[in-house]
């Protein structure tokens, strides 16, 4: 039976906590982490495995648990697969086993291991095709996964923060500490991260003397100093992944100001040290998934750190010198403890310690198997003694945390001498140290430290181990029917499993993995995937070093989805552009949507209905529109007509000053890319107004135009867009409107004819009126300073105008066959194609898209063409319907309905479509989605098609 | 979250760039052949390594740029305005 | 020569539980390269390998090599969100997915080799009433091109995938969807497996961790490759390199429409059931399903540069995580778990490139992009039968490389979802 | 039929914006005049007696290598103006396009920090003023204890809240059990 000790450990115990497990209700102190509290408690089953059901129990101290995953809730917080090693405990959890049916304690599903001989990895690729992988799914879907989805589950989360760094250090243990402190007393800028709450790394529960004082003290001198020399430390703060040009992913836990206490940091630096130590490495053996088999390293954390007694008898099973120490400690602890040193040629010194302490020790000898199933009851060594125990911690060597140095490219090598994979060539920007560089001795650890920060190594701290080697060599454990040895524990691959996928030809590695699933889980692998390898240069007869490793991605350790969107979140994800006037609109009651990112108006009052009453009076009487986002760009300069020019299909240097003339834009693949009005101001003055949502894109290709052609002191484009509010009046009494609106403007038809622009003036300030029209009527567009919108708007408003909304726009200016780029048309619309045929035919000189105009297939006589729709009968065709031809019993698209409206004004639906051979085709099949429709197909002009009243 | 070099600007983050193709392509005139014309539009050197590349500083300078870029390593060698 | 493979199947599977898993033999044999062969096909995806399977099964056509310059199914093939549909704009395009979806119903039998195809249907979801009518435009063309398109309601799409957020007022709002019901996912490692497997067993040559260096051309024809391991001789080459098209297309001495670009892929840790659709929205790009083993398969838009280092950078990762927590709101709460990312062929219409190159005896098979994983079976159809034939099928002749020089490009870019 | 007015909130009045927390000021103020200037710049500068540099009453911000915002925040010295082309330049009257932002306070900093990965502090002669911070195009100019964001009127509205959201999280007090994790460093990092 667990227990925790009267004293010792980073606890509070004067603080208890209260929490629940599977509904049993459990007290753990401030200080514990939720594994720690559960061991303590003498929880052994925390969980059950992914595939078998197998109980299993704590096994690591850290981020590299592959068992203890819990569902945990916290007051509005649920976590559907919290990693138990990491969680500080807190008052109030509640935890739950995850994959159970029922608890941890009592599966309902354990029989599933019972069948386990015929469901090995990958066994699923060999069966189930009978009648369907559908038919069995959904079943075995139901029996995979971890922890549970809660959807009424809301969490916010915190902007990212940037930050920079000459030096950014990853792990404060020792290696990072002196990495730190060197480069800061060399004058840089030191960013120190590190995962867990305290500095020191290994140093907190390992027995060491640095520069005369114990490990713990010597790092409270350092964090002294640290702060002395300017270094900036987070805490909490886990790396997840380096990024191209040095660019570092942390996430920082416990941060009070961010919603969900979390928060990206995203850290540029000039050199990222890699300081973050090693992961220790098991052993293998059968039955090594016991509740109760946990990594030696992990079994002194709980010793040291939260005075966790794990047991009475206790075998310590090691490969190397790290676990005497730990032996040493349980035994003074209280725990019988019996040492299982693989190596005959143990270290004397070390086993002299030892056996002093009390360890019973056994040497040349291995645990084979562990005997109980969901206790730890014995052990069998090789040499055939049975051991009785409860607990079982292991060392079998350890392994570089080289994820940083791999993710940015770096290729870990095989180092016979370390034992494991180490950092190999050097990355720029990026240095290795410590553990985490193949390196165990602590004072060369601390001297390469300090010289990687730049030090000098004999300002370096000293030390003086007695641990020697770290790793050694161990031979495999026999494997076969009972005697399963579990590689990954998280994803319930054995070593036998490894050998099925070697006979099957999958021993690639990357092959092994994603065969077995070896090291897919949560853990990605940390304390398994080296062992598979042992296991495949096994099973393959081939050296571990000619292997390789799988590829190493961030995260490092899984972070929560919120925490990685930031702000990006609500409103502020992909927001919307605003009108000046949007408050005005929104005390007309506007009903608002987002019309090419910008929010608009689609009609004013209370529904959908309002729109054929805005469209009367559009037609009747006088309506005022926001056309705010329209483009404004001004193209400046001797040069600003050749720029149009060549960026316009439609020609505009001989546009005259005060007048306006609609064109097309294309793109270089001949394709219509815009429309739009250019006003001439001046001989060296343009206005594009081109549509809201290509107002970027407008800009863009004009400067793309100026900087590629064009002699850059000669022309200018200025994106004056959100400068203006423009208010469009327009409908049989727009004149009338106007006229009283004080702008400064003779309105007389014969001065002011239809496409020309008058400078006005409104409220004092200079201002711009256009005759133009979108819905065929008499128009001005009244451009004046954005801050004036919504008072000319309550001018117009005064005057009798209407307010006209979007969708009643779209209807008008589709009754007079005007049309919307995008909409009207498609990815291989050319202006021939929408009857724009002059310039094409007439143009010598060089526009974009030009030479696309005359390709084979722009030259075909069936071109999808813009026609007028008139259906047969009442009701109107949908969007998006197509025209069909059957040919040889099969139907053929001939084109599609692009807008479709209810004309107000004429009665009867009205639609424009996009038409092979167009209008010539006369009466065309329209089907959507199963429904047919029979209809003429006519000018797209319905109304007015002599443009007469556009001066009424 | 690259940084890229603008000659005038100096580094600033990826997203304030946008790609622009390859760098160093004339724009033929209109009497080339399909063939030709073809290749200007569509086809690519998509080197894979050492790369020029135009880049447009847009929400910045709003200049164009060549970029001398890695495409593996993604290492920026060099920034030059376009000429 | 012809390896027998034992069959698989549910009595196999029971017995070698019983005999301890020792009578299965190798799915495929690594081979050295042999000096000469009718076809060589550079690229061990899943084109490469089913075009090599469909060479002996359909053609008869067994001496040929399959070159990988790394481990079979390592490239985009390994590394893809599995979506396979076939709601494509054009009939050309229809025609060509359309292919690929049935083959897929049939292949996991055909192939002796469980590849899950799971057709648990696919929604791409409209926001906004105007999304609603572009969705309408592009069914009805698939409808009519043969496809099995329907559009839903709102109260569809959240009976379908109820962990959708229900609310109205939120960034993307569901107000209906595009469903294609045959659609859906399989296990994309199996797909490459099990095409290598039958293909080895009717003679193919898989030969991995051998990679092309050049070739030879006489006269304009290409008449061997250098590969790592030595010189090939062969009447014909195909090659179905995906994102590394343009590094053979320059070795061969021309040059190809592709840009290749990082596409990230990701993962987060596994749970429970909680969607049965892949759900894919029009706005914004992102995309999720849930794979059989519990974790949601996330994917999104390229990343912003050219680029061959197949891993991406963090912004894309959190826009695409971003927009599915607004689409997901419970989603949240889950933690990521793995990242990656694959070099894809992007073409300027989206559309494959399929048919002879500019230099005699060497055949394209590129320019799938983002979404050539749901076409591997119907590219591998179709490349065999042009390898064997050196003439087009119906079916490919569309997606030749001489489109880009007449202008009838195949544009699918803005008919929705590009993967 | 939906209506995205209920899911966008409404623009706040820019007249009276601000977000006030401890160390941390944000004030909405709409210049009297800006003015896009391209071309011979130094001729422009010249005759309106400003320099590049930073924000007061009257400044000029580059833009590009020959372009410039010019900024007089009370209306002063704008006189003789001509809109279009003269003397080699091009100038647009932008007074209304944009929304300025001043951010200051101790805590600026730290607040900036989370809009940009960038160095706030020091700026090269001909770098561009004109930056992405929070996502949003912004031109950035340097005031007595803090920074000027010149947004678009446009997206003024979400940089808004991004900077409501952003502060809060900020000013929210540090939690005393935590210790120096949990406060932001960059004070420190600004001083030294
Ligand atoms: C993140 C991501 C998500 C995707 N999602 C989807 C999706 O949901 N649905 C979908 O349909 N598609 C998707 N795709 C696209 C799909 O994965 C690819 O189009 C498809 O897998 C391409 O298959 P392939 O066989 O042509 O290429 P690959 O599988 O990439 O195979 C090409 C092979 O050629 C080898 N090779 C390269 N150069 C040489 C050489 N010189 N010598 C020898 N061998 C060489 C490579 O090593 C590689 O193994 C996605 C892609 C990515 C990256
Ligand atoms: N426990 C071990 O790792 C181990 C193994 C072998 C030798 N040793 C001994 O320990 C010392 C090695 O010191 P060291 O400094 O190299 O390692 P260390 O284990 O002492 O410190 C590594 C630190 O990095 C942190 N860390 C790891 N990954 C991180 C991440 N992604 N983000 C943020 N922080 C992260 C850890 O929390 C830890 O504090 C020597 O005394 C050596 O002899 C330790
Ligand atoms: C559909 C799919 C599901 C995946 N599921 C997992 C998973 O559960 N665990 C995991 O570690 N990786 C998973 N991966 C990612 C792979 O581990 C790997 O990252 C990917 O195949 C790219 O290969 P690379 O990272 O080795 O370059 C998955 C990949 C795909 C395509
Ligand atoms: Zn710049």
């Amino acid at each position: 039976m667990r227990q925790r000790l009267a004293h010792g450990g980073a606890i509070d115990r004067d603080k208890p906590l209260r929490f629940t497990f599977d509904d049993t209700a459990y007290e753990g102190f401030a200080g514990d982490t939720i594994a720690s509290a559960l061991l303590a408690n003498g929880v052994g089953i925390v969980g059950r495995s992914f595939k078998y059901h197998r109980p299993r129990g704590i096994y690591t101290a850290g981020p590299e648990e592959p068992n203890a995953i819990l569902d945990l809730r916290h007051g509005a917080r649920h976590d559907p697969n919290a990693r138990a090693t990491l969680e500080p405990l807190a008052d109030g959890m509640a935890l739950r086993s995850i994959h159970a049916s029922g608890t941890a304690e009592n599966d309902r599903l354990a029989f599933v291991d019972r069948l386990a001989r015929f469901i090995p990895s990958a066994f699923y690729y060999k069966t189930f095709m009978w009648p369907s992988w559908t038919a069995y799914e959904h079943r075995i879907r139901a029996l995979a996964g971890l922890g549970r989805v809660d959807p009424a589950t809301r969490m916010d989360s915190a902007a990212h923060r940037y930050a920079e760094a000459e030096v950014c250090v990853v792990g404060a243990g020792p290696s990072g500490l002196a990495t730190a402190l060197a480069a800061a007393r060399q004058g840089q800028r030191v960013l120190l991260v590190e995962e867990q709450r305290e500095l020191g790394g290994s140093l907190r529960h390992r027995t060491t003397v640095i520069d005369g004082v114990s490990g713990a003290e010597w790092v409270a001198r350092y964090e002294i100093a640290l702060q002395a020399a300017g270094v900036q430390t987070l805490r909490r703060s886990t790396a997840l992944g380096l990024y191209d040009h040095n660019v570092l992913t942390v996430v920082q836990k416990d941060v009070p100001t961010s919603p969900n206490g979390e928060r990206i940091w995203l850290v540029r630096a000039n050199r990222i040290i890699v300081a973050t130590g090693a992961i220790e490495r098991p052993l293998l053996f059968a039955n090594n998934d016991r509740p109760g088999v946990m990594l030696a390293d992990a079994a002194l954390v709980y010793l040291r750190r939260y005075a966790v007694k794990l047991g009475e008898r206790v075998v310590v099973a090691t490969n190397n010198d790290s676990a005497y120490e730990i032996a040493i400690a349980l035994r003074h602890a209280g725990s019988d403890v019996q040492l299982v040193d693989s190596r005959g040629n143990a270290d004397p010194a070390l086993s002299a310690e030892a056996r002093s302490a009390g360890v019973a020790m056994s040497t040349g000898t291995m645990v084979e198997a562990v005997v109980g199933s969901r206790v730890v009851e014995a052990v069998m060594l090789s040499n055939g003694q049975r051991v009785a125990a409860d607990v079982v911690a292991h060392s079998g060597g350890w392994t570089p945390s080289v994820h940083l140095y791999c993710h940015a490219k770096g290729r870990p090598q095989w180092d016979d001498a370390v034992g494991s994979y180490r950092p190999g060539a050097a990355v720029a920007g990026v240095d290795v140290v410590g553990a985490a560089a193949g390196l165990w001795d602590l004072d060369t650890i601390l001297r390469h430290a300090a010289e990687a920060g730049g030090g000098s190594s004999e300002a370096a701290p000293r030390s003086d181990s007695k641990v020697r080697q770290w790793t050694a060599p161990t031979p495999l454990p026999a494997t076969g029917p009972g005697k399963r040895v579990w590689v990954d524990l998280q994803n319930d691959v054995t070593a036998d499993d490894i050998g099925l996928a070697v006979r099957e030809n999958f021993s690639a590695v990357e092959h092994l993995k994603r065969y077995t699933t070896v090291g897919m889980g949560t853990d990605q692998g940390k304390t398994s995937n080296v062992n598979a390898l042992a296991v495949l240069a096994a099973g393959t007869s081939r050296k571990i070093a000619d292997l390789g490793t799988t590829t190493f991605r961030p995260p490092i350790v899984p972070v929560s989805m919120a925490t990685i969107a930031g702000s990006e979140r609500g409103e502020l994800q992909a927001p919307i552009r605003r009108l000046p006037a949007e408050n005005t609109h929104r005390g007309e009651r506007a009903y608002f949507r987002d019309y090419g990112g910008v929010l608009r108006p689609a009609w004013y009052g209370a529904d959908a209905d309002a729109i054929a009453a805005e469209c009367i009076a559009a037609r009747t009487n006088a309506v005022v529109f926001d056309a705010s986002s329209l483009g404004k760009i001004d193209v400046i300069g001797p040069q600003a007509a050749a720029l149009l020019n060549f960026v316009y299909y439609t020609p505009m240097s001989s546009l005259a000053v005060g007048r306006a003339r609609y064109g097309l834009t294309l793109s270089e693949a001949g394709i219509v890319a815009d429309d739009g009005v250019v006003l001439r101001l001046g001989p060296a003055h343009f206005v594009v107004s081109c549509s809201s949502s290509h107002v970027a894109s407008m800009a863009a290709a004009l400067e793309a135009w100026r900087q590629d052609r064009f002699d850059l002191a000669q022309v200018f484009v200025h994106d004056a867009t959100a400068h203006w509010a423009t208010i469009a009046i327009s409908g049989p009494k727009a004149k009338g409107i106007v006229s009283g609106l004080g702008l400064g403007v003779a309105l007389d038809d014969a001065k002011f004819p239809h496409m020309s622009v008058r400078d006005a003036s409104f409220g004092g300030r200079p201002a711009r009126v256009a005759r133009v029209s979108f819905t065929g009527e008499r128009g001005y567009e009244i451009s004046i300073p954005a801050q004036l919108g919504g008072q000319l708007w309550q001018r117009a408003r005064e005057a009798g105008a209407i307010p006209l909304g979007i969708e009643a726009l779209g209807a008008l200016r589709a009754e007079k066959g005007y049309l919307y780029v995008g909409q009207d048309t498609d990815g291989e619309t050319m202006p021939h194609d929408l009857g724009f045929v002059g310039p094409r035919t007439k143009r010598q000189d060089a526009y974009v898209g030009d030479r696309s105009l005359f390709t084979p297939a722009a030259n075909k006589p069936d071109r999808k063409r813009l026609v007028g729709i008139l259906v047969e009968g009442e009701a109107s065709i949908p969007i998006g319907a197509h025209a069909i031809e059957h040919i040889a019993g099969r139907k053929r698209s001939l084109g599609y309905v692009t807008s479709s409206y209810q004309s107000a004004h004429l009665g009867h639906p009205i639609a424009l479509g996009l038409i092979e051979g167009g209008m010539e085709r006369g009466t065309v099949e329209i089907e959507h989605l199963g429904q047919s429709y029979r209809a003429r197909l006519v000018s797209p002009c319905f109304l007015d098609p002599k443009g007469e009243r556009l001066n009424a | 979250m690259q940084q890229f070099p603008c000659p005038w600007c100096g580094h600033r983050a990826e997203g304030e760039f946008h790609y622009a193709g390859d760098a160093g392509i004339d724009r033929p005139d209109r009497t080339v052949d399909d063939k030709a014309w073809a290749h200007y539009l569509y086809f690519r050197r998509n080197a894979k390594g050492a790369a020029h590349e135009l880049w447009i500083h847009s929400a910045g300078c709003g200049r164009w740029i060549v970029l001398s870029r890695d495409t593996v390593t993604h290492a920026v060698t060099g920034s030059e305005p376009m000429v | 020569m012809n390896a027998v493979k034992r069959h698989y199947s549910g009595w196999s599977v029971l017995r070698e539980g019983l005999r301890g898993q020792t009578g299965w033999t190798k799915a495929w044999h690594d081979r050295d390269p042999a000096p000469r062969y009718d076809v060589v096909i550079i690229g061990g995806g899943g084109h490469g390998l089913a075009t090599a399977y469909y060479l002996a099964h359909t053609h008869g056509i067994s001496r040929v090599a399959v070159i990988e310059k790394g481990w079979i199914g390592g490239g985009n093939t390994g590394r893809n969100t599995t979506i396979i549909r076939s709601n494509y704009f054009y009939p050309e395009s229809a025609a060509l997915y359309d292919l690929s979806v049935s083959l897929y119903e049939g292949l996991s039998r055909a192939l002796n080799y469980n590849i899950m195809f799971s057709q648990r249907g696919m929604i791409e979801v409209a926001h906004s009433e105007a999304e609603l009518e572009m969705m309408c435009r592009a069914a009805n063309a698939m409808r009519i091109n043969g496809v099995d398109i329907e559009i839903i309601d709102r109260d569809e799409v959240l009976r379908m995938a109820p962990i959708l957020a229900p609310d109205l007022n939120v960034r993307w709002p569901v107000l209906g969807g595009q469903i294609q019901r045959r659609a859906g996912v399989a296990r994309h490692d199996a797909v490459a497996w099990g095409y290598a497997r039958a293909a080895d067993s009717l003679g193919v040559h898989i030969i991995q961790n051998c990679e092309v260096t050049g070739f030879e051309i006489a006269c304009g024809r290409v008449t061997a490759i250098e590969t790592t391991r030595g010189r090939i001789v062969a009447d014909r080459f195909g090659m179905a390199v995906a994102g590394h098209s343009s590094v053979l297309a320059g070795l061969a001495g021309f040059a190809l429409p592709l840009q290749s670009y990082t596409l990230q892929a990701m993962v987060s840790e596994p749970v429970k059931p909680c969607l049965d659709v892949v759900v894919a929205s029009s706005s914004h790009g992102a995309y999720v399903s849930q794979s059989d083993k519990g974790e949601l398969v996330m994917g999104g838009n390229l990343d912003r540069c050219p680029s061959y280092a197949q891993r991406g950078n963090f912004p894309v990762t959190q826009s695409v995580v971003a927009s599915l927590v607004e689409m997901f709101p419970s989603f949240a709460s889950l933690k990521l778990m793995r990242q990656w990312g694959g070099i894809v062929d992007t073409s300027p219409d989206n559309s494959p490139i399929l048919g002879p190159s500019p230099v005699e005896a060497l055949y394209l098979n590129c320019g799938w992009g983002t979404g050539g994983f749901k076409a591997i079976p119907a590219g591998g159809t179709l490349f065999a039968h042009i390898l064997a034939t050196g003439r087009h099928h119906p079916i490919s002749a569309p997606f030749d490389l001489t489109r880009f020089d007449s202008g009838a490009t195949i544009d699918e870019g803005h008919a929705g979802v590009a993967h | 039929m939906l209506d995205r007015g209920l899911f966008w909130s409404p623009v706040p009045d820019w007249s009276h914006a601000g977000i006030r927390h401890d160390g941390l000021s944000i004030a909405a103020l709409a210049p009297q005049a800006a003015w896009l200037v391209s071309g011979n710049l130094a001729a422009f500068l010249e005759r309106r007696g400003v320099r590049l540099g930073d924000a007061g009453d009257r400044y000029a911000l580059r833009l590009a290598p020959d372009r410039l915002l010019f900024v007089s925040v009370d209306g002063a010295d704008t006189d003789g103006v001509t809109f279009g082309w003269s003397d080699g330049c091009a100038v647009t009257d932008v007074s209304d396009g944009f929304v300025l932002l001043d951010i200051t306070g101790p805590a600026a900093p730290e607040l900036m920090r989370l809009g940009a990965l960038h160095d706030f502090e020091t700026r090269s002669d001909t770098a561009s003023a004109a930056m992405l911070f929070a996502g949003q195009r912004v031109i950035l100019a340097r005031i007595p204890q803090g920074w000027r964001l010149h947004v678009e009127r446009p997206s003024a509205a979400a940089i808004w809240q991004w900077l409501q959201r952003a502060a809060s999280e900020w000013a929210k007090p540090p939690s005393d059990d935590l210790g120096q994790s949990s406060t932001f460093p960059a004070t420190q990092q600004v001083a030294s």
